[in-house]
C-alpha cells in the first residue's frame, strides 16, 4: 500500500494553541476528506502525522529531525521561529519548507532559497496591502503624509519580519511608523502598551498578532475606545475567536485576508460529510468556515496541488520531496482550478514560478460585524512594485550573512 | 517552688501499675539502609519515670522518635516490633493523634519556632487542647513561674534568644499540651547547673501532682538516676542492662562509665590520663 | 558481593582522593565512556541530534547550574540568560573572526557569560536563598531583552535570531552549521562535556569546591573560618555562567543551528534547574540523570506513546507526556528527595551490604 | 604541671576586652564587661542562661558588633573585626548550636578547617595535580592527625549530618583545631555528653593547651569540667561581670553561688 | 546634557502636561498592582504556612478558572459552576496533600519547591487534557460582576475606569482583610507559622500538618479562583495566564514572602512602578521594560532590606 507522508508541526497546546488549533484543523482535515473522497491524490493515500510544538522552537527543531527520516515531502512549521530554523537545514536535507504566508519574507526569491516557498503572499506583501488600504481611506498615498500609524506586533521573529519595510514605506510617504513591541511572555498583559496608544493618538493601528495576544489587544483596543474600524490585523490576527473576546465593542475591527470566510464551499462541505459528520477529526462543526480554519484549508490545498502538479510533472505516483519541490516550483491554481476543486471563488488564483516562490496573489480586507467576517473591500493587490526589488535585496543580505550559503543547483522544471 | 518529697517507686508499685508505655523489641532503619536500633524493648509504668542511658550514638534520641512517630520525618522506619500507649498500638498513628492522646516530646537541640515569639511558641504547645482560653492561660502562668526567664523574654523572638532560653522554651511548650506521658530527650543540656537541678525538680513535681509518665534520655546520669525509677542502659542500639535505678545507681560498671565514682571519689577531669578504650558491655 | 571495596587499601592519600576510589566505579565509568564513543554506531542521526547532543548540553548546563546552586547554595533562576550570554557571544566571536575553529571559541565564549555571571553575582553578598532568586530573575529578564533590544548582537538581522554559519575545523570537518553532520557534532560536544565534568569535579574536591559548600550548609559558620563570602560566592557565580555560557553556545552551534531570544527564555532556566534538583543538588553524576531525565524521557515519550497505544493526537501525546512527567518527578522526590542520585547512591550502599537488607 | 593559680600571673595577655557593651534593640546583652585571657591559659566564661556569654565569643571573633568597648588581640586594638579577619588572626571557635557543614563529610568539615593554609589558584585546583595536589595531601596529612588525635578515624566518610550530636561536637573541635589557631574558643563543648565522653574530651582540651600551647576560652555549664580543667574563670550574670578569679575563688563567691552554682554546690 | 534632560526632567514634563493621562496610568498601575497582588496572595498563603514555594500557584489560577468556564460550557448555570469549582478546588487541596506534602515532612525547601513544580507539570497536561487549549471567554456577566467602563473628565481629559477592574480591586482588599486577620489573630493562624519555622517541631507539638496544609491550599485555591476571574476578565481564560504567575515573584519579595499586606503593597508598589516606567521612561530605550523592571524595583528594594519591606526578619545567629 502506498502512501505518501506529511507531517505538520502543528500546535494545539501552550499559548499560541486559541490559533493553532484552528489551523490545525483544518490542514488535517482537507487531506482527510482527500483521502475518504477520493482515496488520496492520484490514486496515493495521504499519511497525516501532526507533531505538537506549543509554538516552541526547541520542539519544532526536534520534531523535524524525529520526522525526517520517513520520507516527508514537505514541512509546515507555522511558525516563523521554526521556519527560520529550518530553511537552512531544509537545503542541506533536500526537504521543501512551506511557510504559508507567514516565515521569512525574503524566502520568495527562488534563486536564492530554493527550498523554501511562502505563498500567496508574503508578510512585505500584507505590509504593503495594509498601507496601501490606509492610503485609501485617507484618499492617496499622498495623504499619507505626516499621518500617524502605530504598529503592535508579538515580539519575536514573527512579529519583527515586516518592520523594515513598514520603515521603508513610513519614510517613502512620510508617515510616523509607532512601535509598539509586545514581549511574549506579557500577550496577556499589554496595558501599557495600549496606554500608550492613548497617548500616542494614532491614527491607524496595525497589528502583528498571534495566539493569546490578539483577543487581548482587541480587548485592550475596546477599553481605551480606539476606533475599531481603524484598528487592522495582519491576516494572522483574524480568529474568529480573537474578534469575539472583545464582544459588542469589536465591531468593526478589520483584518487582512488571503481567503473567503464561511462553509458555502462545496469541497468544504464535503468536509463536513466525509470527516466530520463521519466522526474524524477533531473539529467541532461551529468551526467549519472560520478564518484561520479556512486558511488551514487552503495551505492543505497548497499542498495537494503541488502533489499533483508534481506527479504530472515525474509521472510517478509516489513522490519524492525533491518532486514536491518541482510540484511547488511549477504550482497555478488558475480560477478553474479553483472551481474543479470546489473552492470556487475561495481565493485569487496563485501561481508561483521557480524566482517566485510566493505569488503574491491579491487579497481583501474583512471586517468584524459582531458575529462574523464580511468582505469589507475587493480584492487589490498588495504593493509588489515596491516590494519585489526590495525581497531581491534582503535575499542578498541573508545569503550575505550567512555566507557561505549554497548556490542554487536545483533545476527548474516547472514553467 | 514547693519541694516535695520524693521516693523511687518501689518494685512492688511498678509492677502493680500496668505500663502507659511499652516499646516491644523494635527495629529503626533510616535512610533504607541504616540499621540503628536492633530490637530494643522498655515499658515505662503509669506514673513512673524511666532513665534512657547511653553513650553518644547509642540510639537514645531514635528510640523516643520511633515513639512519638517523628521518624518520618527523618526518613527512618520502624521495620519490626510493636509500640503500645496505653495498650493500643501506636505505629501508624500521626505524631499529633499521639500528642491528643497525651503523649508529647521535648526533641533534642530545642527547634523552637524561631520567627515566633516565646510566648507565641509556649501557646502552640496548646494546639491539640479544647478547654478553653483561660485553662490555657492558667498553663502559660504556670510556665512562667517555673521558668521566670521565660517571662522576661516572652516577646522575643525564639531564634534570638540563647541556648538555655530556648531549652526552657522547648520544655515549657511540650508541658503546655498538659500530657500524660512526656518522652524528654536530654533536657538539662545547655543549661545553667542551678536550672538543671529545677528542672528535674519540675519533672519530680509533674510526676508526684499530675500523675504525669516520662521517659527521659539523659547523659547526666547522675541526675537521671537520681530521680528516675528504672533506666535502661543502651549500647550501639541494643538495651544491654536495665534495672532499678536504686540498682543501677550501684552497678560498677555503671558507677565506673556513666558516675565517675568508680573506687573512691570523685576524679578529677585533668587526672583522666590516657584515653583509655574501655570496656563495653557489647563489642 | 559485586560491588564491595573489601581489599582494596589505599596506601596514600593521593590515592585516597582519587576521583573514583573504587575499583568498580572505574570499571564502570570505562564501560560508560567506551558506550558513549560507540554510540554513533548504532543510533539514528534522529538519536544523536535530537537526544544524544541536547542530553550532553543540557547535562553541562546543569553542571553549571549545579555548581552555583547545589555546591554554593545560591539559587539561580537565570541559568537561560547566562546560557544565552555564551550563545551571543559566541556568535558575535565567529562573526569577528570565521576562521578561528569554533570549538576555540565556544570555550572562549563562556568568559563573556562569566564576567555577566559575577556582575549579577554581587547582590548575592546580602540577598538570600529565595530573595536571591529576584536577582537572577532579574538577570534573566534584563538580559533576555538585550537580546531583542540590543541589534548589534544579531548582526541586525530583522528577525532578531541568529542562524549558525557553517564553520569546520580539524582538518576540515564541519563542526557547526546546518551541513554539518550529527556524528561530528556529537563528538565535538562529548569531548567537551567529558572535559568540563572532568575539570569541574577537580575543582569541587579542592578547596575551593570546598569553600562553595562551606558558604551553601552554613554561611556564618564558614565566615568564622576564614572564608571571603564575597571571593566564595562570586567564584561560583562566575564558574556557574563559565561552564552555563559555554553550553548555551553549544546549543546554538552544535544543536540547535539558530536561536531567538525566545530560546533562552526563563523557561529554559527552569528546565535546567529541573534537571539540577531531580537529578541531585551537589552531585555530578546527578547532573546526567537529571538531564536524561527531563529531556530524554519526554522525547521517548513523545514517540513512543502513539506506537504503542491506539490512534492518538499529537497534542494528547503531549498531555499525556505531560502529566506523565509532572507524576514521576512528584513520584521520585517522593521515593528520594535528594534526587535521583542520591537514589543511585542507595543501590549501591544496597549493593555494597548484600545480601544483607542493611548494614 | 604548675598550680592553676601560678601559671595564670605567667604569660603576656592574648586577648583584652574592654568595657564591652552590646545591645540588641532593647536587649542589652553584655554591659560594659572587660577582662584578658592570657597566652597559654584555659579561660572559662560562666553564667547562668542568657547571661550574655556566647554574645561574648561572638564579640571576640568578630561576629557581634559591640556598640562601645575596645578588643584587643595581638596587640592591636580593634573596635571591631571581620569575621574572617579574626579567623585570619588565628581565632578559631566551636559552636554551642553545632555549626557543622551538614553536607559534607566529617573529612571534609575538617578540611575546611584548612582553608585559610590552602592557597592554590583556581588553574591548578582544575587540574588537580602538581602543587594543587601536593598541598592538598598536605594539609590532609595534618587532618589525619586531627583525626587520630580525636579518635574519629571511623566516621571520616561519613556525612556529619547522620553523626550523633556528641561525636558532631567533636567534630566541630576538630574542625577548629584544624585551624591551629591561637586562641580557641569553645562554647559548651561538652554539652549532651555522658560522662565518660566528657572525660575524653576534657583530655583533648588538655591536650590541645598542653601539647599545642594553644589558649582556650570555655564556655560550660559543668562546673565539675570548669573548675578542673581552667586557670581563671569569668562570671557574667545578665550581661555583667561578676566575678573573676581562679576557680577556687569564684566557687567561693557569694554571687557566684547565688547566681548561678545554687546552694548544693 | 540632553540624555540628563530626557532622564530627569522630560519625563516629568510629560506628567505635567497631561495629568489626566498620568492619572489613567497611575489607574492602570493600580489595577495591575491589584491583580499581581492577588497572584501573590496565593503564593503567600502557602509560604507562611509551610514553607513551601508553591510554584503551581499560577497554574492554579488557569485550573480554577477553566474549570469555572468548563463547567458553564456543561450548562450549569453561573453560580452552581463557581460552588463546583470550589469544591474541585477542596478536592485539588486534599489530593496535593494526601500524594504529595504527606510524604515530604521536613525536607529542604528547594525539594518542596521542586515538588510543586512537577504538580505544576501535571497540572497543565491534565487541565490541557481536559479542557483542551483553546482559549475561553470568561463568564463574567453571568457570575454578576460588573462590566463596562465610566468615563471621568477630570483635569481637562477623560479617565476611563473599568467596572471589573473596580471589583477586582474590592475584591483583593477584601481578601487581603480577611486573611490578614486569620493569620495574626487566631489559633491556627499561629500553627500555621509553626509549621512553617519547623515541619518537625510543630509534628512534636500536636500540630497536624495534614490538616493545615489541607486548609492553606484550600484558601489558596480559592485565592486563585477570584484571581482567575478577575485576570480571565482582562484578557481571557487560557493557558498562556500562566506565564502572569512570574509577576507575582517580584511582588512576593518585594512585599516579603511571609507578609499578607506585604503582597498587597508589593503589588501597588510594583504594579504603579512598572507602567510608570514603562510610560515615561521606557521610550527612551526602545520600550518593552516593563519585563524587568519589576524585579529591579524589587532588588533595589532588597538591598536595602533583604527580607523584603514586610518580611520576617532572617534569623542570623549563631
Ligand atoms: N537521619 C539519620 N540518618 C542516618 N543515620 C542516623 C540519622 N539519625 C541518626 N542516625 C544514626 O543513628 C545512630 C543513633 O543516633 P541517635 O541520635 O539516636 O543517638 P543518641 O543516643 O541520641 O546520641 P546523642 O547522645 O549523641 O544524642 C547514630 O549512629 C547515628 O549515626
Ligand atoms: N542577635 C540577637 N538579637 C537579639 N537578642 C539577642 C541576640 N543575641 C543574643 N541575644 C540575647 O542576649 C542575651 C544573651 O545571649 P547569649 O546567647 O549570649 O547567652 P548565653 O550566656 O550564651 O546563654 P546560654 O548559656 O543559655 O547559652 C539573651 O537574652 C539573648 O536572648
Ligand atoms: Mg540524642
Ligand atoms: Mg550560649
Amino acid at each position: 500500500q502506498d502512501t505518501m507522508y506529511i507531517p505538520l508541526l502543528s500546535y494545539r497546546t501552550g499559548p499560541y494553541a486559541g490559533s493553532g488549533i484552528p489551523i490545525a484543523n483544518g490542514m488535517h482535515d482537507y487531506f482527510d476528506m482527500l483521502n475518504a473522497r477520493d482515496g488520496g491524490i492520484g490514486g496515493v493515500k495521504i499519511v497525516i502525522e501532526e507533531c505538537e510544538t506549543g509554538y516552541d522552537t526547541q520542539k519544532g527543531v526536534e520534531c523535524y529531525e524525529g520526522t525526517k527520516g520517513k520520507n516527508p515531502l514537505v514541512y509546515n512549521p507555522y511558525s516563523t521561529g521554526i521556519t527560520l530554523q529550518l530553511i537552512p537545514k531544509a537545503s542541506v536535507d533536500k526537504i521543501p519548507v512551506l511557510s504559508m504566508a507567514y516565515g521569512l519574507s525574503a524566502a520568495a526569491e527562488g534563486d536564492v532559497f530554493p527550498w523554501v516557498f511562502n505563498p500567496p503572499d508574503t508578510y512585505w506583501d500584507g505590509a504593503s496591502a495594509i498601507i496601501k488600504y490606509i492610503s485609501e481611506q485617507e484618499g492617496g498615498l499622498d495623504n499619507l503624509k505626516g499621518k500617524k500609524i502605530g504598529y503592535i506586533f508579538l515580539d519575536a521573529g514573527y512579529g519583527r519580519e515586516p518592520i523594515p519595510l513598514l520603515e521603508d514605506l513610513a519614510e517613502k510617504y512620510g508617515f510616523e511608523l509607532l512601535q509598539y513591541p509586545v514581549a511574549g511572555k506579557e500577550m496577556q498583559n499589554q496595558s501599557s502598551q495600549w496606554l500608550n496608544v492613548r497617548r500616542d493618538q494614532p491614527d491607524y493601528m496595525v497589528m502583528w498578532g498571534w495566539g493569546a495576544m490578539n483577543p487581548t489587544a482587541v480587548k485592550e483596543a475596546v477599553k481605551i475606545r480606539f476606533p475599531m474600524d481603524k484598528f487592522i490585523g495582519i491576516w494572522w490576527s483574524g480568529g474568529d475567536d480573537d474578534a469575539r473576546a472583545g464582544g459588542a465593542g469589536a465591531k468593526g475591527y478589520k483584518t487582512l485576508n488571503l481567503q473567503g470566510v464561511g462553509a458555502d464551499y462545496p469541497a468544504l462541505q464535503d468536509i463536513k460529510t466525509h470527516v466530520i459528520d463521519a466522526g474524524m477529526g477533531q473539529t467541532p462543526e461551529s468551526q467549519l468556515g472560520e478564518n484561520l480554519y479556512n486558511r488551514g484549508v487552503y495551505n492543505s490545498v497548497i499542498m495537494a496541488e503541488a502533489i499533483r502538479k508534481a506527479q504530472e510533472l515525474t509521472g510517478k505516483k509516489v513522490i519524492d520531496a525533491a518532486d514536491m519541490r518541482a510540484g511547488l516550483e511549477a504550482l497555478e491554481i488558475s480560477e478553474e482550478r479553483w472551481n474543479e476543486i470546489g473552492l470556487g471563488n475561495f481565493a485569487p488564483p496563485v501561481t508561483i514560478s521557480c524566482d517566485n516562490h510566493s505569488g503574491q496573489s491579491r487579497v481583501y480586507m474583512a471586517q468584524w460585524d459582531g458575529e462574523k467576517w464580511t468582505q469589507e473591500s475587493d480584492w487589490f493587490e498588495p504593493m509588489t512594485d515596491v516590494v519585489s526589488p526590495l525581497l531581491e535585496a534582503a535575499a542578498k543580505e541573508y545569503v550575505e550573512k550567512n555566507a557561505p550559503w549554497p548556490e542554487r543547483t536545483e533545476p527548474c522544471a516547472g514553467n | 517552688m514547693t519541694a516535695v518529697e520524693f521516693a523511687p517507686a518501689g518494685e512492688e508499685a511498678v509492677a502493680a501499675k500496668a505500663p502507659i508505655l511499652s516499646v516491644n523489641n523494635i527495629e529503626v532503619i533510616y535512610d533504607h539502609v541504616i540499621l540503628v536500633l536492633k530490637g530494643v524493648s522498655l515499658h515505662v509504668p503509669e506514673g513512673g519515670i524511666v532513665a534512657l542511658l547511653g553513650a553518644n550514638g547509642a540510639g537514645k534520641t531514635t528510640t523516643l522518635k520511633a515513639v512519638s512517630n517523628l521518624l518520618g520525618a527523618e526518613r527512618g522506619d520502624v521495620t519490626k516490633g510493636t509500640i503500645l500507649f496505653k495498650g493500643e498500638r501506636v505505629e501508624s498513628r500521626s505524631p499529633n493523634e499521639l500528642v491528643r492522646r497525651g503523649c508529647i516530646q521535648v526533641m533534642e537541640g530545642r527547634h523552637c519556632f524561631g520567627h515566633l515569639t516565646i510566648e507565641e511558641n509556649l501557646l502552640t504547645g496548646a494546639f491539640t487542647r479544647r478547654d478553653g482560653g483561660a485553662a490555657i492561660r492558667r498553663d502559660l502562668e504556670l510556665v512562667y513561674t517555673y521558668f521566670p526567664r521565660l517571662k522576661e523574654r516572652r516577646q522575643s523572638q525564639a531564634g534570638y534568644t540563647s541556648g538555655g532560653e530556648q531549652q526552657m522554651c522547648a520544655i515549657g511548650r511540650a508541658l503546655m499540651s498538659k500530657p500524660q506521658m512526656i518522652l524528654l530527650d536530654e533536657p538539662s543540656m545547655g543549661l545553667a547547673p542551678q536550672l538543671v537541678e529545677e528542672i528535674f525538680e519540675i519533672v519530680k513535681q509533674l510526676n508526684v501532682n499530675e500523675g504525669v509518665s516520662f521517659l527521659l534520655a539523659e547523659q547526666n546520669t547522675n541526675m537521671a538516676l537520681k530521680y528516675a525509677s528504672y533506666g535502661y542502659i543502651l549500647e550501639s542500639g541494643r538495651v544491654v542492662l536495665d534495672g532499678e535505678a536504686a540498682g543501677l545507681r550501684e552497678n560498677e560498671d555503671v558507677k565506673e562509665f556513666y558516675l565517675g565514682v568508680g573506687s573512691g571519689d570523685r576524679r578529677s577531669f585533668r587526672d583522666v590520663k590516657s584515653y583509655r578504650r574501655r570496656k563495653r558491655w557489647l563489642s | 558481593m559485586l560491588y564491595r571495596e573489601a581489599g582494596q587499601f589505599k596506601t596514600t592519600y593521593e590515592a585516597d582522593q582519587a576521583m573514583f576510589p573504587i575499583l568498580q566505579d572505574r570499571i564502570g565509568i570505562a564501560a560508560i565512556m567506551a558506550i558513549a564513543l560507540l554510540v554513533p554506531l548504532i543510533a539514528s542521526d534522529f538519536v544523536l541530534a535530537s537526544i544524544m547532543i541536547p542530553f550532553l548540553i543540557f547535562a553541562l548546563a546543569t553542571i553549571g547550574l549545579n555548581v552555583l546552586t547545589g555546591y554554593a547554595g545560591q539559587l539561580s533562576l537565570g541559568t537561560g540568560a547566562f546560557m544565552g550570554v555564551g550563545a551571543y557571544a559566541c556568535y558575535k566571536l565567529t562573526t569577528y573572526f570565521p576562521d578561528v575553529n569554533i570549538v576555540i571559541l565556544v570555550l572562549v565564549s563562556g568568559i563573556f557569560s562569566a564576567a555577566i555571571g559575577i556582575v549579577f553575582g554581587l547582590p548575592s553578598l546580602r540577598i538570600k536563598g529565595l530573595y536571591l532568586a529576584v536577582t537572577t530573575l532579574a538577570a534573566q529578564f534584563f538580559l533576555e531583552w538585550c537580546f531583542i533590544r540590543i541589534p548589534w548582537l544579531y548582526n541586525y538581522n530583522n528577525s532578531a535570531a541568529i542562524e549558525v554559519p557553517e564553520r569546520s575545523g580539524f582538518g576540515g570537518l564541519v563542526l557547526a552549521g546546518p551541513a554539518s553532520p550529527p556524528i561530528t557534532r556529537y563528538y565535538v560536544v562529548l569531548a567537551i562535556v567529558v572535559l568540563m565534568t572532568f575539570l569541574v569535579k577537580n575543582v569541587i574536591r579542592g578547596h575551593i569546591g570546598r569553600t562553595w559548600m562551606m558558604i551553601r550548609d552554613m554561611d556564618i559558620a564558614a565566615e568564622l573560618i576564614g572564608v571571603r563570602p564575597l571571593q566564595a560566592k562570586l567564584s561560583a557565580f562566575a564558574v556557574s555562567s563559565y561552564i552555563c555560557g559555554v553550553a548555551g553556545a553549544m546549543m546554538v552551534f552544535f544543536w540547535l543551528g539558530a536561536a531567538e531570544p525566545s530560546s533562552f527564555s526563563i523557561t529554559l532556566s527552569f528546565q535546567i534547574l529541573f534537571m539540577a534538583i531531580l537529578g541531585g543538588l551537589g552531585s555530578l553524576m546527578g547532573c546526567f540523570f537529571g538531564s536524561a531525565f527531563i529531556w530524554v524521557l519526554p522525547v521517548l515519550l513523545r514517540t513512543l506513546l502513539p506506537s504503542v497505544g491506539i490512534e492518538i493526537g499529537a497534542e494528547t501525546v503531549e498531555h499525556v507526556s505531560r502529566m506523565i512527567i509532572g507524576a514521576l518527578i512528584i513520584f521520585f522526590l517522593v521515593v528520594e528527595p535528594h534526587g535521583l542520585a542520591r537514589l543511585w547512591q542507595i543501590g549501591k550502599e544496597k549493593l555494597r551490604v548484600w545480601p544483607f537488607p542493611y548494614a | 604541671m604548675r598550680a592553676p593559680a601560678d601559671r595564670a600571673q605567667a604569660g603576656e595577655v592574648l586577648l583584652a576586652v574592654d568595657s564591652i557593651t552590646l545591645s540588641f534593640g532593647g536587649v542589652r546583652a553584655i554591659r560594659n564587661v572587660s577582662f584578658d585571657i592570657r597566652r597559654g591559659e584555659i579561660r572559662a566564661i560562666i553564667g547562668p542562661n542568657g547571661a550574655g556569654k556566647t554574645s561574648m565569643l561572638n564579640v571576640i571573633n568578630g561576629f557581634y558588633h559591640p556598640q562601645e568597648g575596645l578588643i584587643t588581640f595581638l596587640g592591636r586594638e580593634r573596635r571591631r573585626m571581620k569575621p574572617y579577619e579574626a579567623a585570619n588572626q588565628g581565632i578559631a571557635r566551636t559552636f554551642q548550636n553545632v555549626a557543622l557543614f551538614r553536607g559534607m563529610t566529617t573529612l571534609d568539615n575538617i578540611m575546611a578547617g584548612r582553608t585559610l593554609n590552602m592557597r592554590r589558584g583556581f588553574f591548578w585546583q582544575c587540574l588537580h595535580w602538581g602543587p594543587a595536589l601536593r598541598e592538598e595531601v598536605e594539609n590532609r596529612r595534618k587532618v589525619e592527625e586531627i583525626i587520630d588525635f580525636l579518635e574519629i578515624q571511623a566516621i571520616r566518610k561519613t556525612p556529619v549530618g547522620r553523626l550523633p550530636y556528641g561525636l558532631q561536637k567533636r567534630v566541630e573541635l576538630a574542625r577548629a583545631l584544624a585551624m591551629e589557631p591561637d586562641l580557641l574558643l569553645l562554647d559548651e563543648p561538652m554539652a549532651g555528653m555522658n560522662l565518660e565522653e566528657k572525660e575524653d574530651m576534657s583530655r583533648f582540651i588538655l591536650d590541645v593547651n598542653q601539647q599545642l600551647g594553644t589558649t582556650i576560652a570555655l564556655i560550660e555549664h559543668d562546673m565539675g569540667v570548669v573548675m578542673d580543667l581552667s586557670d581563671r574563670v569569668v562570671v557574667l550574670d545578665d550581661g555583667e561581670k561578676i566575678a573573676d578569679g581562679v576557680p577556687a575563688e569564684v566557687q567561693a563567691n557569694q554571687d557566684v553561688i547565688d547566681a548561678y552554682l545554687g546552694v548544693s554546690h | 546634557m540632553d540624555i540628563l534632560y530626557q532622564v530627569f526632567v522630560d519625563p516629568f514634563v510629560q506628567m505635567v502636561d497631561l495629568p489626566d493621562f498620568f492619572l489613567q496610568v497611575l489607574w492602570e498601575g493600580f489595577v495591575s498592582g491589584v491583580l499581581y497582588a492577588l497572584i501573590a496572595l496565593g503564593f503567600v498563603l502557602i509560604f507562611k504556612a509551610s514553607g513551601v514555594f508553591n510554584f503551581a500557584q499560577g497554574i492554579m489560577v488557569v485550573f480554577a478558572a477553566l474549570s469555572l468556564v468548563g463547567l458553564y460550557a456543561l450548562g450549569l448555570p453561573a453560580y452552581v459552576a463557581l460552588f463546583a469549582t470550589i469544591v474541585i478546588m477542596g478536592i485539588l487541596a486534599f489530593a496535593v496533600e494526601r500524594v504529595i506534602f504527606h510524604h515530604l515532612v521536613n525536607q529542604p525547601d528547594i525539594i518542596l519547591l521542586m515538588a510543586t513544580i512537577g504538580l505544576t507539570y501535571f497540572l497543565i497536561g491534565f487541565g490541557e487534557f481536559v479542557f483542551g487549549g483553546d482559549p475561553k471567554v470568561m463568564i463574567t456577566e453571568e457570575l454578576g460582576l460588573p462590566t463596562g467602563s465610566t468615563a471621568f473628565d477630570v483635569l481637562g481629559g477623560l479617565v476611563i475606569l473599568q467596572h471589573i477592574d473596580i471589583a477586582a480591586a474590592v475584591i483583593a482588599i477584601l481578601m487581603v482583610a480577611i486573611l490578614g486577620v486569620f493569620f495574626s489573630k487566631t489559633r491556627i493562624g499561629r500553627a500555621l507559622r509553626a509549621v512553617a519555622d519547623d515541619h518537625q517541631a510543630a509534628l512534636s507539638v500536636g500540630i497536624s500538618l495534614d490538616q493545615i496544609w489541607v486548609i492553606v491550599w484550600f484558601a489558596a485555591g480559592i485565592v486563585a479562583l477570584a484571581t482567575g476571574i478577575m485576570w480571565g476578565a482582562r484578557s481571557d481564560v487560557s493557558f498562556a495566564l500562566e506565564i502572569i504567575a512570574f509577576k507575582a515573584l517580584p511582588v512576593l519579595i518585594l512585599g516579603g514572602f511571609t507578609s499578607i499586606p506585604g503582597a498587597i503593597v508589593g503589588g501597588l508598589i510594583i504594579g504603579i512602578g512598572e507602567k510608570i516606567g514603562e510610560i515615561y521612561w521606557g521610550p527612551l530605550v526602545g520600550g518593552g521594560i516593563e519585563s524587568w523592571l519589576a524585579y529591579v524595583i524589587a532588588l533595589v528594594f532588597l538591598l536595602f532590606r533583604p527580607q523584603g519591606l514586610f518580611g520576617e526578619r532572617i534569623i542570623e545567629r549563631i
